[in-house]
């Protein structure tokens, strides 16, 4: 329904710039996943997209239309609050059912309409209650609820999951999902989960400290994130990253931790990185690295590794424990393909491998 | 932003407009009028004249200053106990809608009696108790009025305060009452703020209680602006002067309160 | 005598070596300040008396008059009454029986105060109170409005209301009206009752307010009300009649007679008028009477030196001095002083005074009277307003008052 | 917990202790009072009648005139406010330019005694010698503001116009101290300005409203100075408040005891009207 | 320094049962996590333990003494609320140093702890904002700081790294565990997320409708649910459950659905349940279920089935992904000794398979 794009989007409180020059294209119907660390502006974004903030430079266009100077409600935008902004004053039902009535939906429509998507997300029993006697994920249910009843041209989701079981949050997820796709409504979603954004998205967009750092297919940016920061941010745990030098098939650290990395050409210096399901444990015992902590995750484990001054982790199957106790010594080595190497200086990505 | 907020600007500028100058052209008349001499009071358009200072020498010969200065200090000690014990009291209904409406109405019994049938008792009081030349009498016959407005004015303020800020801070070891005076008050000094500035109108402007209670000679404020109203006619110029004196005083004070208090807080609550 | 004495000792002559503090609770006009300025002289006479003065409007002095009568210390030594209150003060034991003072006070000559205003202080034959000051209505006119029109001063109410219809144009009322429910319009009105014949009481003390004469009054006042009197003036009491009247916009109006010096103050509210008003008895001449009188609270800590200051401030030679000074008459003899004559407010206007003085009546007499005053003036105002007629009002009227007097 | 209820109580006692001695007292005298014949004039013990004061005050039609007066002035003057006060105070709220001052100087009424007030406009709506008038003539119009018909709503403007600022005072500190969240919720669930208003802003205000119009309607209810400096209850009982009527009655009459009796009617139908109200708004409110 | 002691512990709003006679035991020193459905009483139960929520019945014990009605200051206790709760009067720094004001430690004193929490928490440029100035996460961490700056008996956390991101929740999470431990300090922690609640906990309730469904170290609760429910709701993506028969080696569900369980007994009726890591998918052309949907999570994979009428998920390798295009048909079998059995009608575990 609507292509949504912003366009040097700048926003400042004061003299601090939060959001910077931000140009994103959200396209039409997709679904795109805004990541970063805390405090990086996506929240932000969202608000200036919804016009609960003013911009302070930039445009943000709605099918090619400009809306800086357009009140929310003409924005056609429907949004689930980090804080979940629920009224206080109505009851669930009356909460969800808010938006249907504002936009002059029959009382009794509105309800019924209300009455199915608390239904939906597991609220019909509570409908009667105020906010303030719902536990957190219930009032973050509410919330999106009420996100949902309308067909706007726009959703906008600020982690509207975060505070529902994994096992809800899958449902509710996939129940979200659904309705987008099904009306090919644009949205924007800011989550921490790592899966969320994994699953979920048409597209990623990855920010930090209010700039763009690198969007794409989540997958894309996955398999070659464009920077250190973008590859310790996407992925969890996170990246393994060391500096030091490769030459004749092995990565060497300045304190002398090695790595196994085939047939990388050699380089003089250069960033190393390699994702913990990406790095291979050999028991040995002339291996470099020593089992340190291994935290058991149910089918898999995270194996923490000290070699020399650097710590690395590795994820391997629950049933390959047996070999790992901790103190033991492993080689390490990369999966053929799984190697990510970057600039020392500029941190960027380099040329592939 | 868009035309239909230009529009709604536009009419909330011309409301205020018409507001203040509903508010200032009978102020603005009454200054006028502190300037006249009485032949010119009787011309309602007279706009340009020699101003004569009269009235103001009759008005600090007849001692309004002090009487300002001691309808201050009854307003200021009533309002400071009102505030204190108004603020406690209020958050004790809001927060666990203590006592019933017996306790909660029954304080606003003063509010609704007329004076002239309760001075009398506080006469009779004042007179058992030896306390007929101080001002207390006048002091507590305006807490019986100050007291339960301030308690009421503030009770919808605390509704609005969050209840998990005074538990995050009992968690945080600190009494009930500390959670209140560190976390809650600060929560409703604007409407604290207002709850004094409206208190001390009250008291600043009553007659009657002072008039009857407050010690022979020492008149407060409103006694000598209605003195001016005389058997042989109101003496309009001196009391233009006397009520400019009352309220130019109060206007600054109550700018300032409001700018300090409203700074002070820099926006609601957070997060709840 | 001689010290403090909670108990009267009831002397006439104070002696001069007297000592004791007189606290004197009045009301805030221009008579009492000639009273404040003649305190210096009083002590002259009495240097161990101390004169303390409390100046209040008339109607908070009567709240705190009454207030200071509930405590058990005694609040003022010396106080001044209005005429309505004095039956119920007296009924009340408020007051300190002066008879005895009086009649003792060498070179005092009581037989020279106006009788009327002499009357007021009497209840039941006792005399609690000497007059300080009268406020007896009259009617003030414009001289050159009058002659203007080649019009003379009426002598009938009819005459009244055709003068001040003749004396309206479109910028200026015949006559500023005080039809201000309550005190104000009874007050006004029971002048035009006189001069219509009627009366408030008969001699046995009776209402007379439903007679055929007090229809024809409020008749006529209704008529004047409605084409001579200013426009919207429903709620006019003394200060606007009397401000209509100095400013020139209006020609006439029937009010206390002292207001005439201020009418023709140059330096007063009636700027270049001044000089241009003139006062007359009522058509009929007889007029309504107000009258404060000086009074000793039975409870006062100093009766004696409370007498002695009543009785120096009264005396025929410093009434002189107060009436020159502007004070509002209370002796004959006063006003055909020579000294009066020469340095007051001109021969005319004490002449005319006397003509009022001599024939005038209160509004009240005997219990109640601020309420039978309050009921009268109120029934009059339905009437003004249209919500009741005439004959209603009246007899509205008399009956409240009857039920007032039971 | 046992705590809570120390806790709250403690919490109430001053309140309770000074309200106690500076209402109970000169209450429960009064309430004495209203059974005996005292006058003011009286001296000594009064009589005690029973409730033959309520009896006579019962049956007074003229204590009825002045309750329905003061009813009607008391509607009329607050609704005015309310609405007026809550306009004000959301354009104020919103108004960025010299905000203080705007605030401060629309206070000013407040501050000015009443019986000045009303003797203040006594002179500015005179016909001869007002500016208002004045003013009006030169459009036409010609009103007799203390007039049958009028006095008792010009009354109520007089009250309008010094009391609204203390609307505006509360409403705006109400104004202030409310959320900010769901007000931004309501305007991206496309709901309108006055939508908004009407269905966010207006019930989270209602705590503070439902005080700021108990508050004044109880003080409103106590107009006697306007009355007094201007109509003195006229023209005929128009504008005969019940606390002129009081004040009469006690004061000017010296009756006090039936004026207490009077006190004591008007106590308990306002009493009667504030618990009905409340326990409704309560059923209704957010908390 | 102190056990909690839940016992026979009773929450009622009006005549609706929070939390129904609940016993646990939280041992000195140790971190307990608690987990569960929204709205099954989490919050409520550390709300009564902190002494903010009156108990309905039962006792709450620190060390031995029953704390019911002692006020929440006499406790000792320092919690996270799920919803921040900062003082919005108060500066990031005041907010830290709040509960040290409560002990009276002298202001300067104070303050530089603060700094040195804000500055462990990354909150350092931040100290001298107002909360409503802060994104959510750093609300959040703010929120963290007021807990640990004091050394309570006992830290309560609800929630509190839900609105962080991947990479600052595990450093959070760290800096929390090592105070926790270093200290000795009893904690209990509710979180939705399953690895939080994996990797830190000591001991782990589950919790459902007012009630503990199980308790015990997290490996075991994980490998050995004692109910439908726990096995359902402990592990992401959820287990498979199926009803059905076993026989022959093989499960079938009555719709036809077929999985190789090895020399597993055969049962009648039974309730089958199968994690994904542990559904094992060999492409056959004659297998029983279709391969529906693939979701690509980094080196994993999850892959949706069709299988008759049921629906099963199963993780595999990244790597395997090639073999099992959407549409493929496969064979389902268990990993050996993954099988988690259930009575049908009290959907307990059977004894040991
Ligand atoms: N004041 C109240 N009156 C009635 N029910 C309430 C009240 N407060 C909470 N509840 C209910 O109590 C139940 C438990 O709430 P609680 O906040 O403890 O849940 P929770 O386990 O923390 O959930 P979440 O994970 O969603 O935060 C919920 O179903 C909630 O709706
Ligand atoms: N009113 C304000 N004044 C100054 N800075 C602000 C204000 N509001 C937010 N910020 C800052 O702007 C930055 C971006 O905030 P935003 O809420 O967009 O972050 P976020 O990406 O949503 O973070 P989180 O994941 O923690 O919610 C933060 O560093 C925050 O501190
Ligand atoms: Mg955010
Ligand atoms: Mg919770």
């Amino acid at each position: 329904m609507a292509e949504v794009r912003f366009n040097k989007v700048r926003k400042k409180y004061g003299s601090t710039v939060i959001v910077d020059d931000v140009d994103i294209v959200f396209p039409d119907g997709s679904l795109t996943v805004l990541v970063g660390p805390s405090g990086c502006g996506k929240s932000t974004s969202l608000r200036m997209l919804a016009g609960l903030e003013e911009i302070s430079g930039g445009e943000i266009m709605i099918d090619g239309r400009v809306i800086n100077g357009l009140e929310p409600r003409d924005r056609d935008i429907a949004m689930v609050f980090q804080n979940y902004a629920l009224y206080p004053h109505l009851t669930v039902l009356e909460n969800i059912a808010f938006p249907l009535r504002a936009t002059k939906t029959r009382r009794a429509d509105a309800l019924r309409r209300a009455q199915d998507v608390a239904d939906s997300l597991g609220l019909g029993a509570l409908t009667s209650r105020k906010p303030k006697d719902l536990s957190g994920g219930q009032q973050q249910r509410v919330a999106i609820g009420r996100a949902i009843i309308r067909q706007p041209a726009v959703f906008l989701f600020d982690e509207p999951l975060s505070n529902l079981d994994a096992k809800l949050r899958v449902e509710t997820r996939f129940e979200l999902l659904q309705i987008q796709r099904r009306l090919g409504i644009t949205a924007v979603y800011v989550t921490h989960d790592q899966e969320e954004a994994m699953t979920m998205s048409d597209r990623m967009v990855v920010m930090r400290d209010g700039r763009v750092a690198q969007s794409g297919r989540p997958d894309e940016i996955y398999a070659r994130p464009n920077s250190v920061f973008v590859a310790t941010f996407v992925g969890s745990p996170k990246m393994n990253i060391l500096s030091g030098t490769i030459a004749d098939g092995a990565f060497t650290s300045p304190s002398g931790s090695r790595i196994a990395v085939g047939s990388t050409p050699a380089h003089d210096a250069v960033i190393l990185g390699v994702r913990p399901d990406d790095l291979t444990l050999s028991p040995s015992p002339t291996g470099t690295a020593k089992v340190a902590l291994v935290e058991l995750l149910g089918p898999r484990a995270i194996v923490h590794l000290d070699a020399s001054d650097d710590r690395l982790t590795s994820v391997v199957d629950a049933a390959a424990l047996a070999d790992l106790p901790v103190g033991a010594l492993v080689d390490l080595s990369v999966r053929p393909g799984a190697l990510h190497l970057f600039d020392p200086a500029s941190e960027n990505r380099l040329i592939e491998v | 932003m868009t035309r239909r907020t230009n529009l709604w600007s536009v009419a909330r500028a011309l409301l205020l407009w018409v507001a203040a100058l509903t508010v200032t052209l009978p102020l603005l008349w009454v200054a006028l009028a502190s300037f006249k001499s009485p032949a010119q009071l009787n011309d309602p358009g007279l706009v340009l004249f020699a101003p004569n200072l009269d009235n103001w020498a009759r008005v600090l010969e007849a001692g309004v200053l002090d009487a300002a200065g001691r309808s201050a200090m009854v307003a200021t000690i009533t309002v400071a106990i009102s505030v204190v014990a108004g603020s406690m009291g209020a958050y004790a209904i809001s927060a666990y809608k203590t006592g019933g409406s017996a306790t909660r109405f029954g304080i606003l019994a003063a509010q609704v009696l007329p004076p002239a049938v309760l001075v009398f008792p506080f006469l009779t009081m004042a007179y058992a108790l030896r306390l007929d030349t101080t001002y207390i009498p006048v002091i507590f016959a305006h807490l019986s009025f100050v007291l339960p407005v301030i308690t009421w004015f503030l009770i919808g303020f605390f509704d609005a305060v969050p209840r998990s800020l005074e538990e995050q801070a009992r968690v945080d070891g600190f009494s009930r009452f500390a959670a209140f005076r560190m976390v809650v008050l600060p929560q409703v000094l604007p409407g604290i703020g207002a709850a004094a500035i409206f208190g001390f109108t009250l008291s600043w402007n009553d007659m009657f209680y002072g008039l009857i209670l407050a010690p022979t000679q020492e008149t407060i404020l409103p006694v000598a602006i209605a003195a001016f109203n005389t058997f042989r006619g109101v003496e309009l110029g001196a009391m233009s002067a006397a009520i400019i004196i009352a309220v130019v005083p109060v206007v600054i004070a109550s700018f300032f309160i409001q700018r300090r208090l409203v700074q002070g807080i820099s926006g609601g609550a957070v997060k709840f | 005598g001689g010290v403090d004495a909670p108990d009267s000792s009831g002397l006439g002559d104070i002696p001069a070596d007297t000592e004791g503090t007189v606290r004197i609770l009045m009301e805030s006009v221009p008579d009492t300040d000639i009273v404040v300025d003649l305190v210096a002289s009083f002590n002259e006479t009495y240097p161990g008396i101390e004169v303390e003065i409390e100046t209040l409007a008339f109607d908070q002095m009567r709240d705190k008059l009454i207030a200071s009568f509930q405590s058990s210390e005694p609040a003022y030594d010396l106080i001044v009454v209005d005429n309505p209150w004095m039956d119920d003060f007296v009924d009340a034991g408020f007051l300190e029986p002066l008879d005895a003072r009086i009649d003792s006070t060498t070179d005092y000559q009581p037989e020279d105060f106006f009788q009327p205003l002499v009357d007021i202080t009497e209840v039941e034959g006792v005399r609690y109170g000497v007059p300080f000051y009268n406020y007896a209505l009259g009617y003030l006119y414009r001289t050159d409005l009058y002659d203007e029109a080649g019009m003379a001063v009426p002598n009938t109410l009819d005459e009244l209301v055709a003068n001040v219809q003749q004396l309206t144009t479109s910028d200026r009322a015949g006559i500023a009206m005080q039809p201000q429910r309550g005190y104000k319009i009874f007050e006004e009105w029971a002048n035009w009752l006189f001069a219509a014949g009627g009366s408030i009481y008969d001699e046995t003390g009776n209402p007379t307010l439903d007679t055929p004469e007090a229809a024809a009054a409020l008749d006529a006042y209704i008529e004047a009300f409605t084409t001579a009197a200013p426009a919207n003036s429903s709620n006019w009491a003394f200060d606007e009649a009397f401000r209509s009247v100095s400013s020139g916009q209006s020609a006439s109006m029937i009010s206390y007679n002292w207001n005439l010096p201020g009418l023709n103050d140059p330096d007063g509210a009636s700027g270049e008028l001044a000089g241009s008003f003139a006062l007359a008895p009522m058509p009929g001449g007889k007029q309504v009477l107000g009258s404060w009188s000086w009074a000793i609270p039975a409870n006062s800590a100093a009766s004696d030196a409370a007498w002695a200051f009543a009785a120096w401030i009264t005396s025929p030679a410093v009434d002189v001095e107060r009436v020159v000074a502007g004070g509002a008459a209370i002796r004959e003899s006063t006003l055909s002083n020579p000294t009066v004559l020469e340095s007051g407010f001109g021969e005319d206007y004490y002449a005319a005074i006397i003509a009022i003085l001599s024939d005038a009546a209160p509004l009240s007499q005997g219990l109640g009277g601020e309420e039978m005053i309050q009921a009268v003036g109120t029934e009059l105002s339905e009437a003004v307003a249209g919500t009741k007629t005439v004959e209603e009002a009246l007899a509205d009227a008399q009956a409240a008052v009857e039920r007032i007097q039971r | 917990m046992t705590s809570t209820m120390s806790f709250r109580w403690a919490m109430l006692a001053p309140v309770l202790t000074i309200t106690g001695v500076a209402v109970g007292f000169p209450l429960g005298y009064a309430l004495y009072l209203s059974l005996t014949d005292y006058r003011l004039t009286s001296r000594g013990a009064p009589n005690f009648i029973g409730l033959e004061n309520y009896l006579f005050v019962l049956t007074d039609p003229r204590m009825w005139n002045a309750f329905s007066n003061t009813l009607a002035y008391v509607i009329v003057a607050v609704a005015l406010q309310t609405v007026l006060g809550l306009t004000i105070a959301l354009a104020l709220q919103k108004q960025k330019w010299i905000r203080d001052l705007t605030r401060a100087m629309l206070l000013a009424p407040m501050f000015i005694t009443p019986i000045a007030v009303g003797l203040t406009f006594r002179f500015l709506l005179n016909d001869q010698l007002g500016a208002i008038p004045a003013a009006l003539r030169s459009i036409g119009i010609s009103i007799d503001f203390f007039g049958p018909g009028n006095a008792l709503m010009t009354l109520a403007l007089i009250d309008v116009w010094q009391w609204t600022p203390f609307m505006v005072l509360l409403l705006l500190a109400g104004l202030e101290s409310i959320p900010r969240q769901p007000i931004e919720a309501a305007k991206v669930d496309g709901a309108s300005a006055w939508y908004t208003f009407r269905r966010v802003v207006l019930p989270l205000l209602t705590p503070v409203l439902t005080v700021a119009v108990l508050l004044r309607s109880l003080d409103a209810l106590k107009v006697f100075e306007y009355v007094y400096a201007t109509t003195r209850g006229g023209p005929g009982i128009e504008t005969e408040t019940i606390q002129y009527f009081t004040y009469q009655t006690g004061i000017q009459f010296f009756r006090l005891g039936e004026a207490s009796a009077v006190a004591f009617v008007l106590l308990a139908i306002v009493m009667t009207l504030i618990v009905i109200l409340f326990r409704r708004l309560q059923r209704s409110a957010p908390r």
